[in-house]
Protein backbone atom coordinates (compact mmCIF):
# COMPACT_ATOMS: atom_id res chain seq x y z
CA UNK A 1 0.00 0.00 0.00
CA UNK A 2 1.15 3.76 -0.99
CA UNK A 3 -0.75 6.40 0.32
CA UNK A 4 -0.69 10.52 0.05
CA UNK A 5 -3.53 11.33 2.00
CA UNK A 6 -5.11 14.85 3.86
CA UNK A 7 -6.32 12.52 6.43
CA UNK A 8 -4.71 11.51 9.60
CA UNK A 9 -3.09 8.18 9.33
CA UNK A 10 -4.00 5.38 10.81
CA UNK A 11 -0.82 3.76 12.51
CA UNK A 12 -2.32 0.71 13.23
CA UNK A 13 -3.82 0.30 9.83
CA UNK A 14 -0.18 1.02 8.13
CA UNK A 15 1.43 -1.67 10.22
CA UNK A 16 -1.68 -3.92 9.53
CA UNK A 17 -1.38 -4.17 5.92
CA UNK A 18 2.44 -4.42 6.61
CA UNK A 19 2.43 -7.51 8.65
CA UNK A 20 2.55 -10.71 6.88
CA UNK A 21 1.33 -14.70 8.37
CA UNK A 22 4.96 -15.59 7.94
CA UNK A 23 6.72 -12.74 9.38
CA UNK A 24 8.59 -12.62 12.77
CA UNK A 25 9.47 -9.05 12.43
CA UNK A 26 7.76 -5.89 11.96
CA UNK A 27 9.47 -2.78 12.25
CA UNK A 28 7.75 0.60 11.58
CA UNK A 29 8.83 4.57 11.62
CA UNK A 30 6.38 7.19 12.30
CA UNK A 31 7.77 10.80 11.19
CA UNK A 32 5.87 13.42 13.46
CA UNK A 33 5.90 16.93 13.25
CA UNK A 34 8.18 18.72 15.61
CA UNK A 35 7.41 21.51 17.50
CA UNK A 36 10.76 23.58 17.32
CA UNK A 37 13.21 24.23 14.20
CA UNK A 38 16.32 26.39 14.49
CA UNK A 39 15.00 27.38 17.98
CA UNK A 40 12.18 28.69 16.89
CA UNK A 41 8.35 27.84 18.10
CA UNK A 42 6.64 25.89 14.71
CA UNK A 43 3.07 26.89 14.35
CA UNK A 44 1.90 24.23 11.52
CA UNK A 45 3.23 22.76 8.60
CA UNK A 46 2.07 22.69 4.93
CA UNK A 47 3.05 19.96 3.51
CA UNK A 48 2.86 19.09 -0.23
CA UNK A 49 3.69 16.26 -3.34
CA UNK A 50 3.42 15.95 -5.94
CA UNK A 51 1.17 13.04 -5.86
CA UNK A 52 1.26 10.97 -9.43
CA UNK A 53 5.25 11.22 -9.26
CA UNK A 54 5.40 10.67 -5.23
CA UNK A 55 3.69 7.52 -5.53
CA UNK A 56 6.06 6.71 -8.42
CA UNK A 57 9.11 7.14 -6.63
CA UNK A 58 7.92 5.03 -3.57
CA UNK A 59 6.96 2.11 -5.23
CA UNK A 60 10.97 2.21 -7.01
CA UNK A 61 12.36 2.40 -3.29
CA UNK A 62 10.27 -0.52 -2.47
CA UNK A 63 11.04 -2.32 -5.45
CA UNK A 64 14.72 -1.89 -4.25
CA UNK A 65 13.89 -3.11 -1.12
CA UNK A 66 12.30 -6.07 -2.08
CA UNK A 67 15.43 -6.92 -4.48
CA UNK A 68 17.90 -6.65 -1.40
CA UNK A 69 15.81 -7.87 1.81
CA UNK A 70 12.93 -10.52 1.79
CA UNK A 71 10.35 -8.47 2.11
CA UNK A 72 6.66 -10.24 3.43
CA UNK A 73 5.06 -7.31 3.51
CA UNK A 74 5.17 -3.36 3.45
CA UNK A 75 2.95 0.08 3.42
CA UNK A 76 3.88 3.55 3.47
CA UNK A 77 1.80 6.37 3.88
CA UNK A 78 2.21 10.29 3.90
CA UNK A 79 0.19 12.88 5.08
CA UNK A 80 -0.58 16.32 2.94
CA UNK A 81 -1.77 18.91 3.61
CA UNK A 82 -1.54 21.38 6.85
CA UNK A 83 -0.32 19.67 10.17
CA UNK A 84 0.50 20.95 13.88
CA UNK A 85 3.33 19.84 16.45
CA UNK A 86 2.86 15.85 17.09
CA UNK A 87 0.74 14.83 13.98
CA UNK A 88 2.19 11.99 11.98
CA UNK A 89 3.75 13.02 8.87
CA UNK A 90 4.80 9.85 7.28
CA UNK A 91 4.52 5.97 8.46
CA UNK A 92 6.78 3.46 6.92
CA UNK A 93 6.15 -0.38 7.98
CA UNK A 94 8.12 -3.59 6.86
CA UNK A 95 7.66 -7.20 7.90
CA UNK A 96 10.36 -9.91 7.29
CA UNK A 97 11.68 -12.92 8.82
CA UNK A 98 14.11 -11.75 10.73
CA UNK A 99 14.41 -8.31 12.33
CA UNK A 100 17.35 -7.27 11.05
CA UNK A 101 15.95 -7.23 7.47
CA UNK A 102 12.72 -5.55 9.14
CA UNK A 103 15.44 -2.65 10.41
CA UNK A 104 17.09 -2.59 7.58
CA UNK A 105 14.76 -2.29 4.83
CA UNK A 106 12.61 0.04 6.67
CA UNK A 107 15.41 2.31 7.72
CA UNK A 108 16.43 2.18 3.46
CA UNK A 109 12.88 3.33 2.91
CA UNK A 110 12.59 6.43 4.60
CA UNK A 111 16.15 7.61 3.92
CA UNK A 112 15.68 7.06 0.19
CA UNK A 113 11.60 8.84 0.77
CA UNK A 114 13.19 11.91 2.53
CA UNK A 115 15.97 11.81 -0.10
CA UNK A 116 14.00 11.49 -3.32
CA UNK A 117 10.73 11.39 -3.41
CA UNK A 118 9.15 14.92 -4.48
CA UNK A 119 6.88 15.91 -1.61
CA UNK A 120 8.04 19.24 0.26
CA UNK A 121 6.82 21.12 4.03
CA UNK A 122 7.00 24.26 4.36
CA UNK A 123 7.34 25.47 8.73
CA UNK A 124 5.33 28.13 9.44
CA UNK A 125 6.87 30.33 12.64
CA UNK A 126 5.33 33.29 14.42
CA UNK A 127 7.56 35.72 12.03
CA UNK A 128 7.84 34.25 9.10
CA UNK A 129 7.71 30.70 6.80
CA UNK A 130 10.40 28.77 5.15
CA UNK A 131 10.03 26.22 2.48
CA UNK A 132 12.67 23.55 4.59
CA UNK A 133 15.79 22.59 2.70
CA UNK A 134 15.36 25.10 -0.43
CA UNK A 135 18.14 27.55 -0.14
CA UNK A 136 21.83 26.81 0.87
CA UNK A 137 22.59 27.13 4.26
CA UNK A 138 23.37 31.51 4.61
CA UNK A 139 21.07 32.62 2.26
CA UNK A 140 18.35 34.58 3.69
CA UNK A 141 15.46 31.97 3.64
CA UNK A 142 12.64 33.23 6.25
CA UNK A 143 10.58 35.77 4.28
CA UNK A 144 7.25 37.31 5.37
CA UNK B 1 7.91 26.89 -34.80
CA UNK B 2 7.78 27.57 -30.79
CA UNK B 3 6.06 25.48 -28.65
CA UNK B 4 4.08 25.77 -25.42
CA UNK B 5 4.29 24.11 -22.78
CA UNK B 6 2.73 23.73 -19.04
CA UNK B 7 5.03 23.27 -15.83
CA UNK B 8 3.92 22.23 -12.82
CA UNK B 9 5.49 24.19 -9.96
CA UNK B 10 6.04 22.54 -6.58
CA UNK B 11 7.30 23.69 -2.92
CA UNK B 12 9.03 27.22 -3.19
CA UNK B 13 9.13 26.82 -7.20
CA UNK B 14 5.36 27.73 -7.18
CA UNK B 15 5.81 30.46 -4.99
CA UNK B 16 8.94 31.81 -6.82
CA UNK B 17 6.89 31.27 -10.55
CA UNK B 18 3.38 32.77 -8.92
CA UNK B 19 1.47 29.61 -9.70
CA UNK B 20 0.83 25.93 -9.42
CA UNK B 21 0.99 25.83 -13.00
CA UNK B 22 2.32 28.20 -15.30
CA UNK B 23 3.40 28.37 -19.70
CA UNK B 24 5.97 29.00 -21.38
CA UNK B 25 7.82 29.23 -24.82
CA UNK B 26 10.56 27.08 -26.13
CA UNK B 27 11.63 26.40 -29.57
CA UNK B 28 10.59 23.55 -31.09
CA UNK B 29 13.66 21.22 -30.25
CA UNK B 30 13.56 22.79 -26.82
CA UNK B 31 15.43 20.66 -24.02
CA UNK B 32 15.02 20.39 -20.17
CA UNK B 33 18.44 22.58 -20.25
CA UNK B 34 17.25 24.64 -22.54
CA UNK B 35 13.77 24.95 -20.04
CA UNK B 36 16.05 25.16 -17.37
CA UNK B 37 18.40 28.59 -18.74
CA UNK B 38 14.80 30.35 -19.46
CA UNK B 39 13.67 29.48 -15.98
CA UNK B 40 16.80 30.84 -14.36
CA UNK B 41 16.34 33.87 -16.92
CA UNK B 42 12.78 35.16 -16.45
CA UNK B 43 12.60 33.92 -12.76
CA UNK B 44 16.53 34.29 -11.34
CA UNK B 45 15.34 33.12 -7.82
CA UNK B 46 15.22 29.74 -9.05
CA UNK B 47 19.34 30.40 -9.43
CA UNK B 48 19.19 30.66 -5.36
CA UNK B 49 17.63 26.66 -4.64
CA UNK B 50 19.95 24.10 -3.60
CA UNK B 51 19.11 22.00 -6.61
CA UNK B 52 16.54 22.05 -9.17
CA UNK B 53 15.23 19.10 -11.21
CA UNK B 54 12.96 18.71 -13.83
CA UNK B 55 10.63 16.09 -14.21
CA UNK B 56 9.06 14.83 -17.48
CA UNK B 57 6.14 12.30 -17.24
CA UNK B 58 7.01 11.49 -13.54
CA UNK B 59 10.45 10.90 -13.67
CA UNK B 60 13.57 12.74 -13.12
CA UNK B 61 14.89 13.87 -16.34
CA UNK B 62 18.60 14.86 -17.94
CA UNK B 63 19.09 17.85 -19.43
CA UNK B 64 19.44 16.37 -22.88
CA UNK B 65 15.66 15.56 -23.09
CA UNK B 66 13.85 17.05 -25.96
CA UNK B 67 10.49 18.16 -24.25
CA UNK B 68 7.15 17.85 -26.07
CA UNK B 69 3.96 19.78 -25.76
CA UNK B 70 2.28 16.60 -24.31
CA UNK B 71 4.56 15.90 -21.64
CA UNK B 72 3.53 16.45 -18.30
CA UNK B 73 6.34 18.90 -16.90
CA UNK B 74 7.41 19.59 -13.16
CA UNK B 75 9.80 21.38 -11.16
CA UNK B 76 11.26 20.03 -8.48
CA UNK B 77 12.89 22.10 -5.47
CA UNK B 78 15.38 20.31 -3.20
CA UNK B 79 12.17 17.67 -1.29
CA UNK B 80 11.58 17.43 2.47
CA UNK B 81 9.57 15.05 3.12
CA UNK B 82 9.06 12.62 5.82
CA UNK C 1 6.47 2.00 31.12
CA UNK C 2 7.75 -1.66 31.17
CA UNK C 3 5.57 -4.17 30.64
CA UNK C 4 5.26 -8.46 31.06
CA UNK C 5 1.14 -9.21 30.05
CA UNK C 6 -0.62 -12.40 29.99
CA UNK C 7 -3.15 -9.82 27.56
CA UNK C 8 -3.03 -9.20 24.17
CA UNK C 9 -0.76 -6.17 23.37
CA UNK C 10 -2.16 -3.27 22.43
CA UNK C 11 0.12 -1.49 19.85
CA UNK C 12 -0.86 1.66 19.76
CA UNK C 13 -0.83 1.90 23.43
CA UNK C 14 2.92 1.31 23.51
CA UNK C 15 4.09 3.96 20.37
CA UNK C 16 1.44 6.18 22.15
CA UNK C 17 3.20 5.90 25.66
CA UNK C 18 6.39 6.45 23.52
CA UNK C 19 5.82 9.32 22.01
CA UNK C 20 7.15 12.68 23.29
CA UNK C 21 6.16 16.32 22.25
CA UNK C 22 9.82 17.11 21.21
CA UNK C 23 10.65 13.92 18.57
CA UNK C 24 10.25 13.84 15.04
CA UNK C 25 11.29 10.21 15.17
CA UNK C 26 9.26 6.90 16.52
CA UNK C 27 10.76 3.60 15.87
CA UNK C 28 8.87 0.65 16.33
CA UNK C 29 9.78 -3.17 16.47
CA UNK C 30 7.04 -5.49 16.71
CA UNK C 31 7.95 -9.36 17.46
CA UNK C 32 5.50 -11.91 15.88
CA UNK C 33 4.68 -15.45 16.07
CA UNK C 34 5.54 -17.28 13.35
CA UNK C 35 3.94 -19.73 11.57
CA UNK C 36 6.59 -22.31 11.27
CA UNK C 37 10.34 -23.26 12.64
CA UNK C 38 12.72 -25.60 11.76
CA UNK C 39 10.61 -26.54 8.62
CA UNK C 40 7.58 -27.81 10.63
CA UNK C 41 4.31 -26.40 11.91
CA UNK C 42 4.27 -24.13 14.85
CA UNK C 43 0.48 -24.52 17.09
CA UNK C 44 1.43 -22.59 19.46
CA UNK C 45 3.93 -20.92 21.78
CA UNK C 46 4.54 -20.62 25.45
CA UNK C 47 6.34 -17.91 26.78
CA UNK C 48 7.16 -17.33 30.40
CA UNK C 49 9.07 -14.89 32.38
CA UNK C 50 11.15 -14.63 35.49
CA UNK C 51 8.86 -11.31 35.83
CA UNK C 52 10.98 -9.27 38.34
CA UNK C 53 14.57 -10.05 36.70
CA UNK C 54 12.66 -9.41 33.58
CA UNK C 55 11.67 -5.92 34.62
CA UNK C 56 14.71 -5.16 35.82
CA UNK C 57 17.02 -6.04 32.93
CA UNK C 58 14.78 -4.32 30.45
CA UNK C 59 15.61 -1.19 32.98
CA UNK C 60 18.85 -1.98 32.48
CA UNK C 61 19.19 -1.71 28.81
CA UNK C 62 17.00 1.25 28.74
CA UNK C 63 19.13 3.36 31.00
CA UNK C 64 22.55 1.94 28.76
CA UNK C 65 19.80 2.95 25.72
CA UNK C 66 19.20 6.44 27.18
CA UNK C 67 22.98 6.84 27.87
CA UNK C 68 24.03 6.45 24.40
CA UNK C 69 21.28 7.95 22.41
CA UNK C 70 19.38 11.17 23.34
CA UNK C 71 15.89 9.15 23.72
CA UNK C 72 12.68 11.46 24.47
CA UNK C 73 10.72 8.53 25.33
CA UNK C 74 10.56 4.43 25.31
CA UNK C 75 8.32 1.93 26.02
CA UNK C 76 8.40 -1.77 26.18
CA UNK C 77 5.84 -4.71 26.31
CA UNK C 78 6.56 -8.48 26.29
CA UNK C 79 3.58 -10.84 26.31
CA UNK C 80 3.71 -14.14 28.35
CA UNK C 81 1.00 -17.23 28.05
CA UNK C 82 0.15 -18.86 25.12
CA UNK C 83 0.64 -17.13 22.07
CA UNK C 84 -0.72 -18.54 18.52
CA UNK C 85 1.00 -17.68 15.14
CA UNK C 86 0.40 -13.67 14.05
CA UNK C 87 0.00 -12.76 17.83
CA UNK C 88 2.44 -9.85 18.88
CA UNK C 89 5.12 -11.52 21.08
CA UNK C 90 7.11 -8.43 21.72
CA UNK C 91 6.71 -4.32 21.11
CA UNK C 92 9.63 -2.21 21.56
CA UNK C 93 8.95 1.70 21.15
CA UNK C 94 11.43 4.84 21.06
CA UNK C 95 11.32 8.55 20.10
CA UNK C 96 13.69 10.64 19.56
CA UNK C 97 14.84 14.06 17.58
CA UNK C 98 16.09 12.29 14.72
CA UNK C 99 15.37 9.01 12.85
CA UNK C 100 19.01 7.61 13.02
CA UNK C 101 18.66 7.56 16.85
CA UNK C 102 15.40 6.00 16.92
CA UNK C 103 16.32 3.30 14.43
CA UNK C 104 19.86 2.72 16.72
CA UNK C 105 18.43 2.84 20.07
CA UNK C 106 15.02 0.13 18.86
CA UNK C 107 17.91 -2.19 17.48
CA UNK C 108 19.88 -2.03 20.42
CA UNK C 109 16.94 -2.29 23.16
CA UNK C 110 15.13 -5.45 21.11
CA UNK C 111 19.11 -7.36 20.63
CA UNK C 112 19.98 -6.88 24.10
CA UNK C 113 16.35 -8.26 25.58
CA UNK C 114 16.80 -11.24 23.24
CA UNK C 115 20.08 -11.61 24.42
CA UNK C 116 19.65 -10.91 28.55
CA UNK C 117 16.15 -10.47 29.50
CA UNK C 118 15.13 -13.57 31.42
CA UNK C 119 12.54 -14.60 29.27
CA UNK C 120 11.93 -17.93 27.54
CA UNK C 121 9.61 -19.65 25.17
CA UNK C 122 8.41 -22.93 23.85
CA UNK C 123 6.97 -24.16 20.73
CA UNK C 124 5.02 -26.29 20.45
CA UNK C 125 4.59 -28.84 16.79
CA UNK C 126 2.31 -31.43 16.45
CA UNK C 127 4.60 -34.01 17.18
CA UNK C 128 6.47 -32.73 20.00
CA UNK C 129 7.58 -29.40 21.82
CA UNK C 130 10.90 -27.44 22.22
CA UNK C 131 12.29 -25.09 24.50
CA UNK C 132 14.26 -22.34 21.74
CA UNK C 133 17.67 -22.71 21.55
CA UNK C 134 17.94 -24.43 25.50
CA UNK C 135 20.35 -27.03 23.59
CA UNK C 136 23.08 -26.80 21.31
CA UNK C 137 22.85 -27.97 17.77
CA UNK C 138 22.77 -31.53 17.57
CA UNK C 139 21.49 -32.04 20.61
CA UNK C 140 18.43 -34.07 20.18
CA UNK C 141 15.84 -30.86 21.55
CA UNK C 142 12.14 -32.19 20.75
CA UNK C 143 10.61 -34.54 23.01
CA UNK C 144 7.26 -35.41 23.60
CA UNK D 1 25.97 -26.71 59.63
CA UNK D 2 23.61 -26.95 56.12
CA UNK D 3 21.62 -24.09 54.56
CA UNK D 4 18.40 -25.11 52.83
CA UNK D 5 18.14 -23.42 49.61
CA UNK D 6 14.65 -22.34 47.43
CA UNK D 7 15.77 -22.49 43.81
CA UNK D 8 13.30 -21.02 41.24
CA UNK D 9 13.45 -22.69 37.87
CA UNK D 10 12.32 -21.32 35.10
CA UNK D 11 11.87 -22.68 31.35
CA UNK D 12 13.58 -25.88 30.25
CA UNK D 13 15.30 -26.28 33.90
CA UNK D 14 11.85 -26.68 35.53
CA UNK D 15 11.18 -29.81 33.50
CA UNK D 16 14.67 -31.19 34.58
CA UNK D 17 13.93 -30.52 37.84
CA UNK D 18 10.35 -31.02 37.99
CA UNK D 19 9.68 -28.20 39.24
CA UNK D 20 9.02 -24.39 39.38
CA UNK D 21 10.77 -24.26 42.62
CA UNK D 22 12.82 -27.36 44.62
CA UNK D 23 14.85 -26.46 47.68
CA UNK D 24 18.80 -28.07 48.09
CA UNK D 25 20.80 -28.35 50.45
CA UNK D 26 24.24 -26.83 50.67
CA UNK D 27 27.25 -26.18 52.82
CA UNK D 28 27.01 -23.12 55.26
CA UNK D 29 29.39 -21.78 52.73
CA UNK D 30 28.15 -22.55 49.80
CA UNK D 31 28.50 -20.36 46.99
CA UNK D 32 26.60 -20.14 43.55
CA UNK D 33 29.35 -22.82 42.36
CA UNK D 34 28.80 -25.18 44.56
CA UNK D 35 25.24 -24.99 44.16
CA UNK D 36 26.05 -25.41 40.40
CA UNK D 37 28.25 -28.75 41.23
CA UNK D 38 25.37 -30.18 43.44
CA UNK D 39 22.57 -29.59 40.29
CA UNK D 40 24.94 -31.33 37.85
CA UNK D 41 25.32 -34.39 39.86
CA UNK D 42 21.48 -34.24 40.74
CA UNK D 43 20.20 -33.25 37.03
CA UNK D 44 22.55 -34.37 34.77
CA UNK D 45 20.74 -33.55 32.13
CA UNK D 46 21.33 -29.42 33.10
CA UNK D 47 24.89 -30.07 31.64
CA UNK D 48 23.63 -30.78 28.36
CA UNK D 49 22.15 -27.05 27.87
CA UNK D 50 23.57 -24.40 26.18
CA UNK D 51 24.29 -22.25 28.92
CA UNK D 52 23.28 -21.72 32.60
CA UNK D 53 23.39 -18.82 34.91
CA UNK D 54 22.48 -18.36 38.18
CA UNK D 55 20.55 -15.00 39.51
CA UNK D 56 20.50 -14.24 42.90
CA UNK D 57 18.32 -11.63 43.87
CA UNK D 58 17.59 -10.44 40.22
CA UNK D 59 20.86 -9.91 39.47
CA UNK D 60 23.46 -12.65 37.25
CA UNK D 61 25.66 -13.78 39.54
CA UNK D 62 29.48 -15.27 39.34
CA UNK D 63 30.08 -18.40 40.77
CA UNK D 64 31.95 -17.34 43.80
CA UNK D 65 28.83 -15.24 45.30
CA UNK D 66 27.78 -16.75 48.98
CA UNK D 67 24.64 -18.31 48.83
CA UNK D 68 21.89 -17.22 51.98
CA UNK D 69 19.03 -19.38 52.68
CA UNK D 70 17.39 -15.63 52.44
CA UNK D 71 18.52 -15.19 48.87
CA UNK D 72 16.20 -15.44 45.75
CA UNK D 73 18.06 -17.78 43.78
CA UNK D 74 16.99 -18.91 39.91
CA UNK D 75 18.01 -20.91 37.13
CA UNK D 76 18.23 -19.27 33.92
CA UNK D 77 18.87 -21.29 31.00
CA UNK D 78 19.58 -19.80 27.46
CA UNK D 79 17.17 -17.19 26.49
CA UNK D 80 14.59 -16.98 24.43
CA UNK D 81 12.50 -14.40 24.75
CA UNK D 82 11.39 -11.35 21.61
Amino acid sequence: MIKITEKPIDVQKVIDTATSLGAGAVNVFIGTVRNTAHGKNVLWLEYEAYESMAVAEIRKIIDEASHRWPLLGWAVSHRVGTLKPTEVSVVVAVSAPHRRESFEACQFIIDSLKAKVPIWKKEVFEDGEEWVSARPEGVSATYN
Amino acid sequence: MMKTLKIKAFGITRDILGGREVELQLNESGTVGDLRSQLSSTYPEVLQLKSLFIAVNNEYADDHVVLNDTDEIALIPPVSGG
